[in-house]
């Protein structure tokens, strides 16, 4: 957005400008939402399949490394609130050390997910495949269950690290923003929140509904 | 064989005549909506001096009308097609089944008797025949215009097609859905015969004592693999006195009702002797410890063909 | 306002190679669209045109079946997503809904920009496939034949739809807001022209199927590259849940491929019959209704692929609730003419063109519905015939029809009239001959997608590989007339059809900042003025 | 400031107490179960849609935005589900017993 313009020439005023951006990522998140919906889909035609072996593959997971991560991404969209707060009192450094506090709870998640759960889940011998680890009549299963884990928070890791990108960015363009005219800010809040979201429907998915009774 | 292949089963005579229905609704539309346009353009050109009139405002009548008439013919085609399509797809009970295995790029046919036979089905007429189809590696489609009808062929899952044959003759089947390269030359021929040829038929080729029938080779299959080691001789079912575990009586299984651990009760048809077999755990057994060993990926699917063969041809004495 | 030099036309606002290519007037990129558009219509009509070649004789002509397998996925593929998901909406819908709005502008310039660039890679991506010697799965890519046993370059394939995606999703997410938000004053939702609700309609479908393709892709590949995945039946996976989500955004696709069709068609019939549109907020509502009630009956592709009875008695009569809000517009188009001036310029010919063609297809979408005669003719040509009756006898005769009518406001040149008609004519002919066959030969049980075929379906093959060759030249004339006209044809007035709607009331070609002054509106459209027919 | 802070830290706790009783239901009440679960979960997807994104702001355009996400969604699991819900209540032959 430049700043310099009180606005893009196909706008009327400036508040114009913020609306119309403000429902563009709306719409958007709407496609994303809709993006992730094959994968909840999968997981309900995957489980149906073979409810019992598919919930013994759920209990192969790492509980408590999920429940921490959900801990994070919701202190983190708590975070990015607050800074989204703070910038519309003006205050710029107080926006940047909240979203620096949101993009290091996401980096956290990142790192929980990839550097040790994955690698757990890796050296367990969980990933589908000929060397999978789990035998017996839960087998196949487990590994279509597998298969759904590792491509969902896949997926899901992917959009937190490009969140992550967007917030670094906002965090470094801080000084552009007032408290009238910031909606980078709020648009990229949106998104983050939205990536929250999406883990609050995969966490049960993955960690819960198989440990359930 | 000329273009036209009549109808040789009851239903697709049907089907012929709710095609023929609805060829002529779709002339009646369409002969409508071209005589008004070619009107219209002659009546209404722009050099035409013929009187307008007011254009009229009031539109939402006949939106109204064409609305309601459109979707009350609807339904009737609605009830009409669904109606008969349910009655294509339940197969009779006294049906006579014959097994088939589709693959890359050929259709495996095997008689209850055992005949087997590549790219060519043999039947016997005015008699319900069911197929009981899998394939072995993507998803194909038998497919025969004659009958009118077709259904898709998936690995790892059983799908049954059923017709009954007036006319003797010989019929093309086609593979309809496509399977990769070979996809055009996987087409072979439908024989309906009278019953007394098709004894004939069946009692040729090999003598029978050189061919097992499907059950025979499932009853071998079945020692060999170590059912009866749970399962008891003749699958009379096991319990800790006899074979040392309790496992189901499998002898007049077929067709019952089996209660599950999940308090559901399923039809013990093929696709659930075929789940139990490959996926044991899919669907446990109310009363039975979860201690079956699955077979899949150990056992070809004609070789499951023959162990469902077998158990359903043990008619158990005491019905438990 | 910085922009005081609003009367320069579009097209001479820079000469450059980069004043077109960084460009963020839509005017421009719709330009840089047709261009590219083009060029997929004339390579996907290249492979069909082959595949009619092979299909004259029973035994198959081009040699090997596997060159067959690729010809015809490669048509597929070119012509869903390079040609007829992005035909109208990219490239007419592009130049015309800011000018029909009222607006400057769309209201994400750069991310129109940025959605063209994503359509060109996805381009070449896809040229990429088929250089490299193709795909032979079709352009349903089925599992577990996709997944696990096609040979082709199915990643490149499929990756280049998944770009297509996101340039599609980015043209309709930057539609549905500009239509909410850059309506000029006074412009309220019935003041707006039908061809901006039916664009609207289309950018509903495209942003909320497309990523469920999208997704669906990225399992596939997942399932491709790791050998492993959900749609596997080795380990209990479902291949009809592939299927599933494939005709969730493939048959509301079908949609995104007709409803700017229909737009078009409404701005042409009340244009050339100097008539108010018949029954407008009907012809709205139903465009409405075809997206929402379009994405309820995927279902219907499914009925002997093995889903369950239920499902396919539920899909079944969702098929046909979306088969009336088209049937109420082809009605209203015929009011339309009722009592009206009727002129037959090229436009008009093929939009009465399409009309025939559309109910056609429609009707016989009729009998796809219909379990029972669905079992007899899905899978073979009477598909083939349904669909290309819907898609190229509708969809690009629409495209054509909208092409003439804003040609001369896009170009600023008139092309010839009469050969514009000739084309229009030559085109309906050829299609008939070309797939009305196909029809009869679906229901003698010809399969799709067979390289060689039984010797008794010749005659019907004959017929229609000598349709194509007449439909070919008919697609290849306005090429050429086309292409004349933009050196050659006369100089166009702002208005040369006295058509009514915003974008007629600026200069052709329109300024870079299209209106000097920002209209007002305050008529409904299509007020045509019965005592100006007469004069002419 | 403080408003915006004391609001964010009401709508965090919220989350934070859905996340006890989304465990509790998943170990400490085993009569929730799954229902219970889902309950939850979508609870606190409408807290993080409503506090965190504040829905409740915005104008009627992105009110019709949010909800034709949630109505598409549930065309694509309800009707895509139907299918394997139902798939098994048809068997292959209707064996009279």
């Amino acid at each position: 957005m430049n700043d310099a313009a009180a606005q893009e020439f196909q706008f009327g005023s400036a508040e114009h400008q913020r609306e119309t951006a403000i429902s563009g990522i709306w719409l958007f998140l709407a496609s994303e939402a809709l993006f992730f919906g094959p994968i909840f889909l999968a997981w309900i035609f995957a489980r149906h399949a073979d409810p019992t072996a598919f919930d013994a593959g759920s209990r192969q997971t790492e509980l408590m490394i999920g429940l921490t991560n959900t801990a994070l991404l919701i202190a983190s969209s708590f975070a990015y609130s607050v800074g989204l707060g703070y910038i519309g009192f003006g205050s710029r450094r107080g926006m940047a050390i909240w979203l620096a506090i949101a993009w290091l709870l996401g980096a956290a998640f990142i790192g929980l997910k990839f550097g040790v759960e994955w690698q757990m889940d890796f050296k367990k011998g969980l990933f589908p495949g000929p060397a999978f680890a789990i035998h017996g009549p839960a087998r196949n299963g487990a590994q279509l269950f597998f298969a759904f884990y590792f491509f969902a928070t896949a997926l899901h890791g992917l959009h937190l690290v490009v969140g992550l990108g967007l917030v670094a960015w906002i965090i470094f363009r801080a000084e552009r923003y007032t408290a009238e005219r910031h909606s980078p800010v709020h648009v990229v809040g949106l998104y983050w929140s939205f990536i929250d979201i999406i883990w609050l429907i995969l966490f049960p998915l993955i960690y819960l509904t198989g440990r359930a009774s | 064989m000329n273009g036209y292949a009549p109808s040789v089963t009851v239903e697709g005579r049907e089907i012929d005549f709710l095609i023929l229905a609805l060829t002529l609704v779709s002339c009646a539309v369409l002969a409508l909506v071209f005589a008004l346009i070619l009107l219209y353009m002659v009546r209404y050109r722009a050099e035409s001096g013929v009187t307008r009139g007011a254009p009229g405002r009031k539109t939402w009548r006949f939106e109204i009308s064409w609305t309601a008439a459109t979707l009350a013919v609807f339904f009737v085609l609605f009830i009409w097609g669904g109606n008969l399509y349910v009655r294509l797809f339940q197969p009779p009970a006294d049906a006579l089944q014959i097994y088939v295995v589709g693959k890359q790029w050929m259709w495996k046919v095997e008689h209850q008797g055992g005949q087997r036979e590549i790219n060519a089905l043999h039947i016997p007429i005015n008699r319900p025949i069911q197929l009981v189809m899998t394939s072995e590696d993507v998803i194909h489609d038998f497919s025969v215009p004659a009958f009118r009808i077709k259904h898709d062929v998936l690995p790892g899952r059983y799908q049954s097609l059923w017709f009954q044959v007036e006319t003797p003759g010989t019929f093309e089947l086609f593979c309809t859905q496509l399977c990769g390269v070979g996809h055009y030359s996987m087409t072979g021929e439908v024989v309906a015969m009278s019953q007394p040829e098709f004894e004939t038929w069946l009692a040729g080729g090999a003598a029978p004592g050189e061919r097992e029938d499907m059950a025979t080779a499932g009853k071998a299959l079945f020692a060999a693999r170590g059912c009866s080691g749970c399962h008891g001789e003749g699958g009379v079912g096991g319990s800790s006195a006899t074979t040392g575990v309790s496992a189901p009586a499998l002898a007049g299984l077929f067709g019952r009702l089996v209660r599950l651990q999940t308090g559901a009760t399923v039809t013990a048809d093929e696709r659930f002797i075929r789940d139990c077999i490959l996926t044991p755990d899919k669907a446990p057994i109310a009363g039975y410890p979860r201690i079956m060993p699955s077979f899949s990926g150990q056992i070809s699917e004609e070789d499951v063909l023959r162990l469902i063969a077998y158990i359903k041809s043990l008619r158990s004495g005491s019905r438990t | 306002m910085t922009h005081t030099s609003a009367q320069v036309s579009y097209l001479d606002d820079g000469h450059t190679l980069r004043s077109w290519l960084l460009t963020t007037d839509h005017k421009r990129i719709a330009i840089l669209y047709i261009v590219a558009i083009t060029f997929f219509f004339f390579a996907g009509g290249f492979a069909a045109f082959l595949i009619r070649y092979n299909l004259i004789s029973p035994k198959g002509l081009i040699g090997s079946a596997e060159t067959y397998n690729r010809l015809f996925s490669m048509h597929g593929i070119l012509m869903v997503w390079f040609f007829l998901v992005p035909a109208v909406p990219v490239t007419l819908g592009n130049f015309l809904a800011p000018l029909m709005l009222g607006a400057r502008d769309l209201a994400f310039p750069r991310l129109n920009l940025l959605s063209w660039y994503l359509f060109m890679a996805a381009g070449v991506v896809a040229l990429y496939a088929v250089v490299g010697g193709g795909v032979d799965t079709g352009w349903t890519f089925y599992t577990p034949l996709t997944s696990f046993y096609s040979q082709g370059h199915v990643v490149a394939a499929v990756a280049a739809i998944f770009i297509a995606g996101f340039s599609s999703i980015a043209t309709g997410l930057n539609f549905i807001v500009s239509i909410h938000k850059l309506r000029a004053p006074g412009m309220t939702w019935y003041k707006m022209p039908v061809f901006l609700w039916s664009l609207y309609a289309t950018s509903v479908i495209l942003v909320l199927a497309t990523p469920v393709l999208a997704m669906t892709l990225l399992l596939l590949v997942f399932e491709r590259l790791f050998g492993i995945g959900v749609f596997d039946p080795a380990i209990g996976g479902d291949p009809l849940l592939f299927q599933h989500l494939f005709w969730f955004y493939s048959h509301p696709a079908v949609y995104v491929m007709i409803l700017p069709g229909f737009g078009v068609i409404s701005e042409i019939i009340p244009a050339f019959s100097r008539k108010e549109l018949f029954g407008y907020k009907f012809v709205v509502w139903a465009s409405i209704a075809i997206a929402v009630i379009g994405f309820l009956v995927w279902g219907h592709h499914m009925f002997v692929a093995g889903a369950s009875l239920y499902s396919a008695l539920v899909f079944s009569l969702l098929s046909y609730m979306v088969a009336v809000p088209s049937a109420i517009k082809v009605f209203n188009w015929i009011g339309t003419m009722h009592n009206g001036y009727i002129r037959f310029d090229a436009p008009m010919l093929y939009a009465i063109g399409f009309i025939g063609l559309f109910a056609t297809g429609g009707l016989t979408g009729l009998f796809l519905a219909a379990l029972a005669a669905d079992v007899h003719l899905t899978q073979t040509y009477f598909v083939v015939a349904h669909f290309h009756y819907v898609m190229v006898g509708g969809m690009v005769s629409a495209y054509f029809a909208g092409l003439h009518f804003w040609w001369p406001k896009m170009t600023g040149r008139l092309y010839p009239e009469m050969w514009g008609r000739a084309g229009a004519i030559i085109i309906f002919v050829g299609f008939n001959l070309t797939f009305f066959p196909q029809f009869l030969l679906g229901y003698l049980g010809m399969p799709r997608r067979y390289f060689a075929y039984p010797q008794h379906f010749e005659a019907l093959n004959l017929l229609s590989s000598g349709g194509a060759l007449i439909l070919a030249v008919g697609y290849l004339l306005p090429l050429g007339y086309l292409t004349w006209s933009l050196f050659y044809g006369a100089r166009a007035s702002a208005n040369p059809w006295g058509a009514t709607g915003l974008e007629w009331t600026t200069p052709s070609p329109p300024p870079t900042e299209n209106f000097a002054v920002t209209p007002i509106v305050t008529k409904a459209p299509y007020q045509y003025r019965r005592a100006e027919a007469v004069e002419r | 400031m403080t408003a915006v802070i004391v609001r964010l830290v009401g709508v965090a706790s919220l989350m934070f107490a859905l996340l006890a009783a989304e465990l509790a239901a998943t170990f400490a009440f085993p009569g929730w179960g799954r229902g219970g679960i889902a309950i939850v979960a979508a609870t606190m997807v409408g807290v993080a849609a409503f506090g965190f994104m504040e829905l409740r702001q915005e104008g009627a355009t992105v009110w019709l935005f949010a909800a034709a996400a949630a109505l598409w969604l549930m065309i694509l699991l309800g009707l895509g589900s139907l299918d394997p819900l139902t798939r098994t209540l048809y068997p292959t032959i209707s064996i009279t017993p």
